[in-house]
C-alpha cells in the first residue's frame, strides 16, 4: 500500500505548518515594537517576555516540525498497526512534557519574573515622590501635594468637573495649595514615585507602556503603584480598562525630566485654590 | 455615515427574525429625539388641552430687568486645555472658566430668566427652527440657552476631535453619545419642561452647558449689561425666576396689565 | 428503563439529584463568598434577625421530619403535613420580611439587610421548587426519595444560611 | 421530581411536524436545533466582528459611533462565547453524540433536554433585541464589570440593553445547567453493557468534565448577575462603592466593591474556557484517530490530563486580575498555579500529535480541521504562558496580545472542533456527506486568513496596542502595531468569505449531499453501528454492547483495518 510520494494535500498541509511556524517565529521580531524602557523595573518585565518568547518559540517550532513531518511522512499509505501503549509506557512518556513544562513555566514565574514583580509591589523605597492620579470618564486628573508636601482632604460631594475636578476641600488648609492638572503627569528622573490611584466613576487602568506600568483603578479603593523612571522623555498615559464610549480617548501626557527641572516646574505651579 | 446602535439593530434583528422564520414581528425602533414634535404636551407644566392659543405678536404686557451680583466678582479660573492642543492654541492658551462672568457694571451674564408660573392656560406656536448647540474650540456655544419643550436641538461638532454630549436631566430622558470630529450634526429633543438640563463633555471636563427647557417662549439669557426682556406677554400674574449655575435661583411675583412693562431686579450674592 | 435493557440499568435519579445539589450548593457558596467580601466594608451594620426567623426554622425542620416520615411510611397525610409546613415556612419568611421592613430595613437600606432579602428570596425560590417536587411525588410516589432528599437539602441550606448571616 | 423516562417499551417515533422537529425530546433533533441556532447567532456575531474590523481599519471615517463600537465588542464576545461556541460545540455536539457514543437510546432526561433548548431560544431573542432598545446593546464588555455595567449614566448600553443582557445570560445559564445535568447522568448511568468508563470515547470524557465544570462554576455567575441586577434596579450596593460622581452629583451608593464581581465572574469565566476547549479537543481525538487509522496516543494519559485541567481550572481565575489591585501575593499564587495548566495541556497536545505516528493519514476535510486544531492549541496554549506569568501580563494585560490569544483558544480551537465535528458527523446527522471539495476550499481559505490574522494581533500586543479602542491613532507609541490593522481587516474579510463556503456546503449538503451508509469513515465507535441518519431511539435493533476499546483502528491491516467497539471478541 505504501506509495513513494505523499498526496499533494499532505505536502501542502505540511508545508503550511512549516511556513506558519517560520512566519510566527519571524513575526516575533515585533519584539522590537516593545516601547523603549524608561523605568527601573522595566527590563525585568522585558526579560520575562523574552524568556517566555525563547521557551515557547522552541516548543512551538519543534512541535510544528514534528506535526508537519508526521503529516508528510504518514500520508503515503502504509500499514498502520494497532498497538495501544501499556500504562507504564504512557506514564514514562508523560514525564517528558510534565517535567519540561513545569520547569520552564515556573522558572518564568519565579526566577525570571519574580524579582520584577517584587520590585513593583514590594516596599516603597525611601525618598519617594508621592502623587495622586484620579481617573474619571474620560480624563486623567493629576494632583501634587503642593508646597506643604501634604495632600489636602477631598470629598466626592465637592467634585465639580469645571470648578473642582478632584473634589478638594477648601476648608482644609493642606488642600488649598494642592496642584491639580488635567491629563499631564510630570515626573523626576531617577527618583522613586508612588502613585495614589483613585477613580471617581468606573474602572480605569493607569497604563504607561514605556514605564511598563499598568494598574487598574477601582472606585471605592485607594490604589497604588510605584516605579522609578530612569529615562527622561515624553511618554503617553493610557487607560487600559474599558471605561465607556470615550475610553479610547482617555489619554494623557507623561513628562519625565531631570530632577532639578522637575522641581522648578513644580514650584511654578499654582495651587488649585490660590 | 456613522452607524449607531439604533440604526444597526433593525437589520440585525431582521436577519435573525428572518432566520428564525418569524417574519413580521418587527419592533418599533426607538430613536431618541428622532424628529421635531409640534407641542410640549404631556407634562405637568404644559398647557392643558384646549388651552387658548396666544399669538405673541398681540402681546402688550412685558417684564424686563437686570440680574446683578453683589460682592466682589470672583476671578475667572484659567482652563488648562493642554490635552487638546488645537483648542489650546485657538484660545491663545488663555481660555477662562465660564461659570461666573460678571460685567464691569456688576451685572451677571449667563443668568437664565423665565416665567415660571402664570402661563398655564395658554398654548404657544412652536418655532420651526431648531435650537443649536455648537462645540467650537472645546467650548459649548452658547453656554446657557433656553429652548421650548419638544423643540429640536441641533448639536454640531466644529472641532476635529471627539466630543461626547452627555445630557443630565431629572425630568427628561438623559442621553449620551459621541461625536467624533467630522461627524454630521445630531438632533435631540427634551420633551418636558425642565430648568435646567446640563450638557457635559466627559472627554473635556471643563466643557459644560445648560439648557432651560420651557413650555412657552418667555425666557431669556442675560448678556452685556445683565439685562433680560420678556416682552409680548398676555396680561396677568406671573412668577419670574432667574437661575444661575453657581448662585442658584430667585423668584419674583409680578402683575402686569395691558400695555404695561414691569421692571424686575434680581440680585445674587457672592459669598 | 432504557429500551431493551442493554444499558447498565442504574437509575440516573440519584446522580441527577447530586448534580442539582452540587450546582445549588455552589450558588450558595458564591453568595457566601460575596457576603464575606462585602462584610469587610466600612458601612457594614449588622441587622438583628427577625424573631420569627427562628420559628420558621422550627417549621422547616418539622416539615423535613414530616416528609421523612412520609418517605419511610409511604403515607399520604405525612406528605401533606410536610407540604403544608413548607408553605407555612414561606409565609413565615414573608412575615420576616415584613418585620424587617417594619424596622425600616429595606432591600437597599444596608448591606446586611440586602443579603438577608437576597438570600431568603433565592432560598425561597428553591423552597418553591422543592414544594413542586413534593407535590409531584404525591402523584408519583416513586419520586418521593429524590424529592425528599432535595427537600432536606433545601432545609439544610437554610440552616447554613442562617448561621452565616447571624454568626458572621 | 424528574423521572428518567427514556423510551420505555418500544421506541416509536413521534408523529407530526411539531413533535418531531420543534418540540422534540429526541437528543439528535435537539442537538441539531442547538447547532442551527448557533449558526444564526454566529451570523450576527460575525457581522458585528466585521463592523469592528471596518472601524479599526479606517478609524478616521468613524464608520460606527464610539458608543456603538463598545456595544459591538461587548456583543461580539458575548454572542461568540455563550451563544455560538457553547451552543454549537457543547450543547449541539454534546446532545447529538453522547447517547450515540455511550449506547443509550436518549438522554437520561429527554424532557429536561427539550426544555433546555426552549429556554435558550428566548435568551437568544432577548440578547439580539437589546440592539433595538434605547441606548443600544450592552456596552460594558463581555465581562460586564461594574460600575460600568451597573449605571446607565456611565455608558448608554448600560441602560435597558444591559438588563436584557443579564436576563439573556440567566436563561443561558439555566439552559446550560439543565444540559449539564443530562450529560453527567447520561454518561455515568446510561452507558450500554460493557461500556466501562475507560472504554468511553475521549470526546465523551471531555463532555463529562465540561459538564461538571459548568455545573460547578456557572452558579458563581448566577449569583454575580443577581447582585448586579439588584445594584442596577433596586438601589443596593453590592458592587457600587460610595463616592461615585456623575454629572457633578454623587450617587447614594455605599460600601460596595467592584472587585467582588470580578472574582465571581472569573470564577465562572476561566473554567468556561475549558468547558468549551475540552470538547473541541475531544472531537480532535475522535477525528484524528479515525483519519490516522491509529488509536489515539495515550488514552489514559489524556483522561488524567483532562481531569487535572478541570481541577486546575477552578483555582486559577485570578490570573485575569493580576493588575486589578488584587493582593500581590495572591497574584503570585495565581501565577504559579496558572502556568501549571500548560503541563496537562502539553500532554494532550503531544498525544494528539503522537497519534499520527505510524498512521495512515487520510486528509479529508474533517481531518484537515482536526490538524489545524492541533496547531491552534499550540499557539493558544503557549501564548497563555505570556499572560499567566504575572510579570509579563503586566505588559500584555488588556492588549491585543490577549485578543489574539483567546481567539486562538476559545476562538480557533473551538471553531475547528466544530468544523471537524461537522464534516465528520454530518453523515450521521443527515444521512448525507458534505462536499469534500468545498470542504477543502473552506479549510484553506480559513487557515490562510485566520492564522495570520490572529498572529498579527499578538504582535500588535507586543507593540502595546490596547484592546477595545475605537480609534488607536490617539496614541503615538503604538504606531507600528496599529499599522497592521488594515491587513488584519482584509484577512478578516477573507475569513468571512471562507465561512460562506462552509454555510453553502452545509445547507446544500443537507438536501443534496451524496447519500451515505452506516459507516462512511470506517470508524469504530458505537454511533457508526446504526443507520445514517440515526433513527428515533438510535438503533432499530438492540442497543449494541461495548466489547473493546473505542479505537481499534489498524487492527487487521488491509482494507478492513478497524474493529467496531461493539464487535464481540473472538
Amino acid at each position: 500500500m505504501e506509495t513513494a510520494r505523499p498526496p499533494a494535500s499532505a505536502s501542502a498541509l505540511a508545508a503550511f505548518f512549516v511556513v506558519l511556524a517560520a512566519l510566527t517565529a519571524l513575526g516575533f521580531a515585533a519584539i522590537s515594537w516593545l516601547p523603549v524602557v524608561a523605568s527601573e523595573h522595566g527590563p525585568g518585565v522585558d526579560r520575562t517576555i523574552v524568556y517566555i518568547l525563547v521557551v515557547t518559540g522552541v516548543l512551538f517550532l519543534v512541535g510544528h516540525a514534528v506535526l508537519a513531518g508526521f503529516v508528510w511522512r504518514y500520508s503515503r499509505g502504509g500499514t498502520p498497526e494497532y498497538r495501544p501503549l501499556s500504562p507504564k509506557v504512557e506514564w514514562s512518556w508523560a514525564l517528558l512534557p510534565v517535567l519540561a513544562l513545569t520547569v520552564a513555566s515556573e522558572v518564568g514565574v519565579l526566577v525570571i519574573g519574580g524579582p520584577a514583580w517584587s520590585q513593583i509591589y514590594g516596599e516603597t523605597p525611601a525618598g519617594a515622590l508621592e502623587i495622586e492620579v484620579v481617573g474619571k470618564q474620560f480624563e486623567w486628573l493629576v494632583r501634587y501635594p503642593g508646597k506643604d508636601g501634604r495632600f489636602g482632604r477631598t470629598a466626592a460631594e465637592l467634585v465639580h468637573d469645571v470648578r473642582n475636578p478632584v473634589g478638594l476641600d477648601k476648608k482644609d488648609p493642606a488642600a488649598s495649595d494642592d496642584v491639580v492638572l488635567r491629563g499631564a503627569l510630570h515626573l523626576p528622573e531617577g527618583r522613586p514615585v508612588v502613585v495614589r490611584l483613585r477613580s471617581l466613576d468606573v474602572l480605569h487602568s493607569f497604563a504607561i507602556p514605556e514605564l511598563r506600568v499598568k494598574q487598574d483603578i477601582v472606585p471605592g479603593h485607594l490604589g497604588r503603584t510605584q516605579f522609578r523612571p530612569v529615562r527622561a522623555g515624553s511618554y503617553e498615559l493610557a487607560c487600559a480598562e474599558l471605561c465607556g464610549l470615550g475610553h479610547y480617548r482617555m489619554s494623557g501626557k507623561v513628562v519625565v525630566e531631570p530632577a532639578p527641572e522637575f522641581e522648578r516646574w513644580l514650584r511654578e505651579q499654582a495651587g488649585w485654590f490660590e | 455615515m456613522t452607524i449607531r446602535s439604533s440604526t444597526l439593530g433593525t437589520p440585525v434583528l431582521g436577519l435573525v427574525l428572518l432566520a428564525l422564520g418569524c417574519g413580521g414581528c418587527g419592533g418599533k425602533t426607538s430613536v431618541p429625539g428622532g424628529g421635531p414634535e409640534t407641542s410640549g404636551g404631556g407634562s405637568a407644566e404644559a398647557p392643558k388641552a384646549g388651552a387658548k392659543v396666544w399669538d405673541p405678536a398681540l402681546g402688550t404686557a412685558g417684564v424686563r430687568g437686570t440680574v446683578k451680583l453683589a460682592g466682589k466678582a470672583p476671578k475667572r479660573r484659567p482652563i488648562d486645555m493642554n490635552r487638546e492642543p488645537r483648542c489650546h492654541e485657538a484660545h491663545g492658551g488663555k481660555a477662562l472658566d465660564e461659570s461666573v462672568i460678571v460685567n464691569e457694571d456688576g451685572t451677571l451674564r449667563n443668568a437664565f430668566v423665565w416665567v415660571k408660573k402664570g402661563l398655564e392656560s395658554w398654548s404657544f406656536p412652536m418655532p420651526s427652527d431648531p435650537a443649536v448647540v455648537t462645540q467650537t474650540n472645546c467650548v459649548y456655544i452658547p453656554h446657557v440657552q433656553g429652548v421650548r419643550a419638544g423643540q429640536t436641538i441641533s448639536i454640531r461638532n466644529g472641532d476635529p476631535c471627539l466630543h461626547n454630549i452627555h445630557a443630565y436631566a431629572k425630568r427628561n430622558t438623559e442621553f449620551n453619545f459621541g461625536q467624533p470630529g467630522g461627524s454630521a450634526e445630531a438632533t435631540r429633543t427634551f420633551d418636558r419642561p425642565e430648568v435646567m438640563a446640563m450638557l457635559k463633555c466627559d472627554v473635556h471636563g471643563w466643557m459644560s452647558a445648560y439648557i432651560g427647557v420651557v413650555a412657552h417662549p418667555y425666557f431669556a439669557v442675560t448678556a452685556d449689561g445683565g439685562r433680560f426682556e420678556l416682552p409680548k406677554l398676555p396680561p396677568g400674574d406671573y412668577t419670574v425666576e432667574a437661575w444661575h449655575e453657581v448662585y442658584g435661583s430667585q423668584a419674583r411675583d409680578v402683575r402686569v396689565g395691558d400695555r404695561e412693562t414691569r421692571e424686575v431686579e434680581f440680585q445674587f450674592e457672592e459669598k | 428503563m432504557n429500551g431493551n435493557g442493554a444499558t447498565l440499568a442504574t437509575r440516573p435519579a440519584p446522580l441527577g439529584l447530586l448534580g442539582v445539589l452540587a450546582t445549588v450548593g455552589m450558588l450558595f457558596a458564591a453568595f457566601t463568598a460575596a457576603y464575606l467580601v462585602r462584610r469587610t466594608a466600612a458601612d457594614w451594620r449588622p441587622v438583628a434577625l427577625p424573631a420569627i426567623a427562628w420559628a420558621n426554622v422550627a417549621v422547616l425542620v418539622s416539615s423535613g421530619a414530616a416528609v421523612e416520615a412520609a418517605r419511610r411510611t409511604g403515607r399520604g397525610p405525612w406528605l401533606l403535613a410536610g407540604l403544608g409546613l413548607g408553605v407555612a415556612f414561606l409565609g413565615g419568611q414573608l412575615l420576616a420580611w415584613r418585620d424587617l421592613a417594619g424596622r425600616g430595613v429595606f432591600l437597599a437600606t444596608g448591606p446586611h439587610g440586602s443579603f438577608l432579602y437576597v438570600l431568603s428570596a433565592v432560598h425561597g425560590a428553591h423552597v418553591l421548587a422543592g414544594l413542586g417536587a413534593l407535590a409531584y411525588a404525591g402523584a408519583r410516589p416513586a419520586a418521593l426519595g429524590t424529592a425528599s432528599a432535595f427537600w432536606h437539602f433545601v432545609g439544610g441550606i437554610w440552616l447554613y444560611v442562617l448561621v452565616v448571616v447571624s454568626v458572621l | 421530581m424528574i423521572e428518567s423516562s427514556g423510551h420505555e417499551g418500544g421506541h416509536e417515533a413521534p408523529r407530526g411536524f411539531l413533535r418531531r422537529y420543534v418540540f422534540s425530546t429526541d437528543h439528535k433533533v435537539i442537538g441539531i436545533q442547538y447547532f442551527l441556532t448557533a449558526v444564526v447567532m454566529a451570523l450576527v456575531a460575525t457581522v458585528l466582528a466585521m463592523l469592528i474590523r471596518v472601524q479599526l481599519a479606517w478609524p478616521e471615517k468613524a464608520v460606527v459611533a464610539p458608543e456603538t463600537y463598545v456595544s459591538l465588542v461587548t456583543m461580539h464576545g458575548t454572542l461568540m462565547v455563550f451563544f455560538v461556541v457553547s451552543l454549537a460545540l457543547v450543547s449541539g455536539f454534546g446532545n447529538f453524540l453522547i447517547p450515540l457514543h455511550v449506547g443509550a437510546r436518549d438522554m437520561a432526561y429527554p424532557f429536561l433536554n427539550m426544555l433546555s433548548f426552549w429556554v435558550i431560544v428566548p435568551g437568544c431573542v432577548l440578547m439580539l433585541a437589546s440592539f433595538l432598545v434605547e441606548g443600544g446593546a450592552a456596552a460594558a464588555g463581555w465581562t460586564a464589570y461594574p460600575p460600568l455595567s451597573a449605571l446607565g449614566k456611565a455608558v448608554p448600553g448600560s441602560g435597558l440593553g444591559q438588563t436584557l443582557w443579564l436576563l439573556a445570560m440567566a436563561l443561558f445559564i439555566a439552559s446550560f445547567t439543565m444540559g449539564g445535568l443530562n450529560y453527567v447522568t447520561t454518561i455515568v448511568n446510561c452507558r450500554t453493557r460493557g461500556m466501562s468508563m475507560m472504554r468511553l470515547p475521549l470526546v465523551v470524557w471531555t463532555f463529562l468534565i465540561s459538564a461538571v465544570l459548568g455545573l460547578l462554576s456557572f452558579p458563581a455567575l448566577t449569583a454575580a448577575a443577581i447582585l448586579l441586577l439588584l445594584d442596577r434596579h433596586a438601589g443596593t450596593s453590592f458592587y457600587l462603592p460610595a463616592g461615585l460622581v456623575f454629572g457633578n452629583e454623587t450617587l447614594p451608593h455605599q460600601g460596595g466593591t467592584p472587585l467582588l464581581f470580578q472574582h465571581l465572574f472569573w470564577f465562572l469565566g476561566h473554567p468556561e474556557v475549558y468547558v468549551l476547549v475540552l470538547p473541541a479537543l475531544g472531537i480532535g481525538f475522535e477525528v484524528i484517530a479515525a483519519f490516522a487509522r491509529r488509536p489515539p496516543f495515550g488514552y489514559r494519559l489524556s483522561v488524567y490530563s483532562i481531569l487535572v485541567i478541570a481541577v486546575l481550572s477552578m483555582i486559577v481565575w485570578g490570573h485575569h486580575m493580576f493588575v486589578s489591585g488584587m493582593n500581590p501575593y495572591l497574584g503570585k499564587y495565581f501565577s504559579i498555579v496558572t502556568v501549571l495548566i500548560t503541563v496537562p495541556f502539553s500532554v494532550l497536545g503531544l498525544n494528539l500529535i503522537a497519534s499520527l505516528w505510524r498512521g495512515r493519514i487520510r486528509l479529508d476535510a474533517a481531518m484537515l480541521f482536526a490538524l489545524g486544531l492541533v496547531s491552534a492549541i499550540g499557539i493558544g496554549g503557549l501564548g497563555g504562558l505570556y499572560l499567566g506569568t504575572a510579570t509579563s501580563d503586566l505588559y500584555f494585560h488588556d492588549s491585543y496580545f490577549v485578543v489574539g490569544h483567546f481567539h486562538f483558544t476559545i476562538g480557533t480551537v473551538t471553531f475547528f472542533g466544530i468544523y471537524a465535528g461537522t464534516y465528520y458527523w454530518f453523515p450521521k446527522m443527515f444521512g448525507r456527506r458534505m462536499d469534500e471539495g468545498l470542504g477543502r476550499v473552506h479549510f484553506w481559505l480559513t487557515v490562510t486568513s485566520l492564522f495570520p490574522m490572529f498572529l498579527l494581533m499578538h504582535y500588535q500586543g507586543l507593540g502595546g496596542l490596547l484592546r477595545r479602542t475605537y480609534d488607536p491613532t490617539v496614541y503615538a507609541y503604538n504606531a507600528a502595531a496599529r499599522g497592521l490593522n488594515l491587513s488584519i481587516t482584509l484577512l478578516a474579510f477573507g475569513l468571512g468569505a471562507g465561512q460562506i463556503v462552509f454555510l453553502v456546503n452545509l445547507f446544500r449538503s443537507m438536501f443534496a449531499g451524496e447519500r451515505t451508509g452506516e459507516n462512511p469513515w470506517q470508524a469504530t465507535t458505537l454511533e457508526w453501528t446504526t443507520e445514517s441518519p440515526a433513527p428515533h431511539g438510535n438503533w432499530r435493533r438492540e442497543v449494541p454492547s461495548a466489547h473493546r476499546s473505542p479505537y481499534e483502528y489498524g487492527r487487521n491491516g488491509g482494507a478492513e483495518d478497524f474493529v467496531l467497539q461493539s464487535a464481540e471478541k473472538a
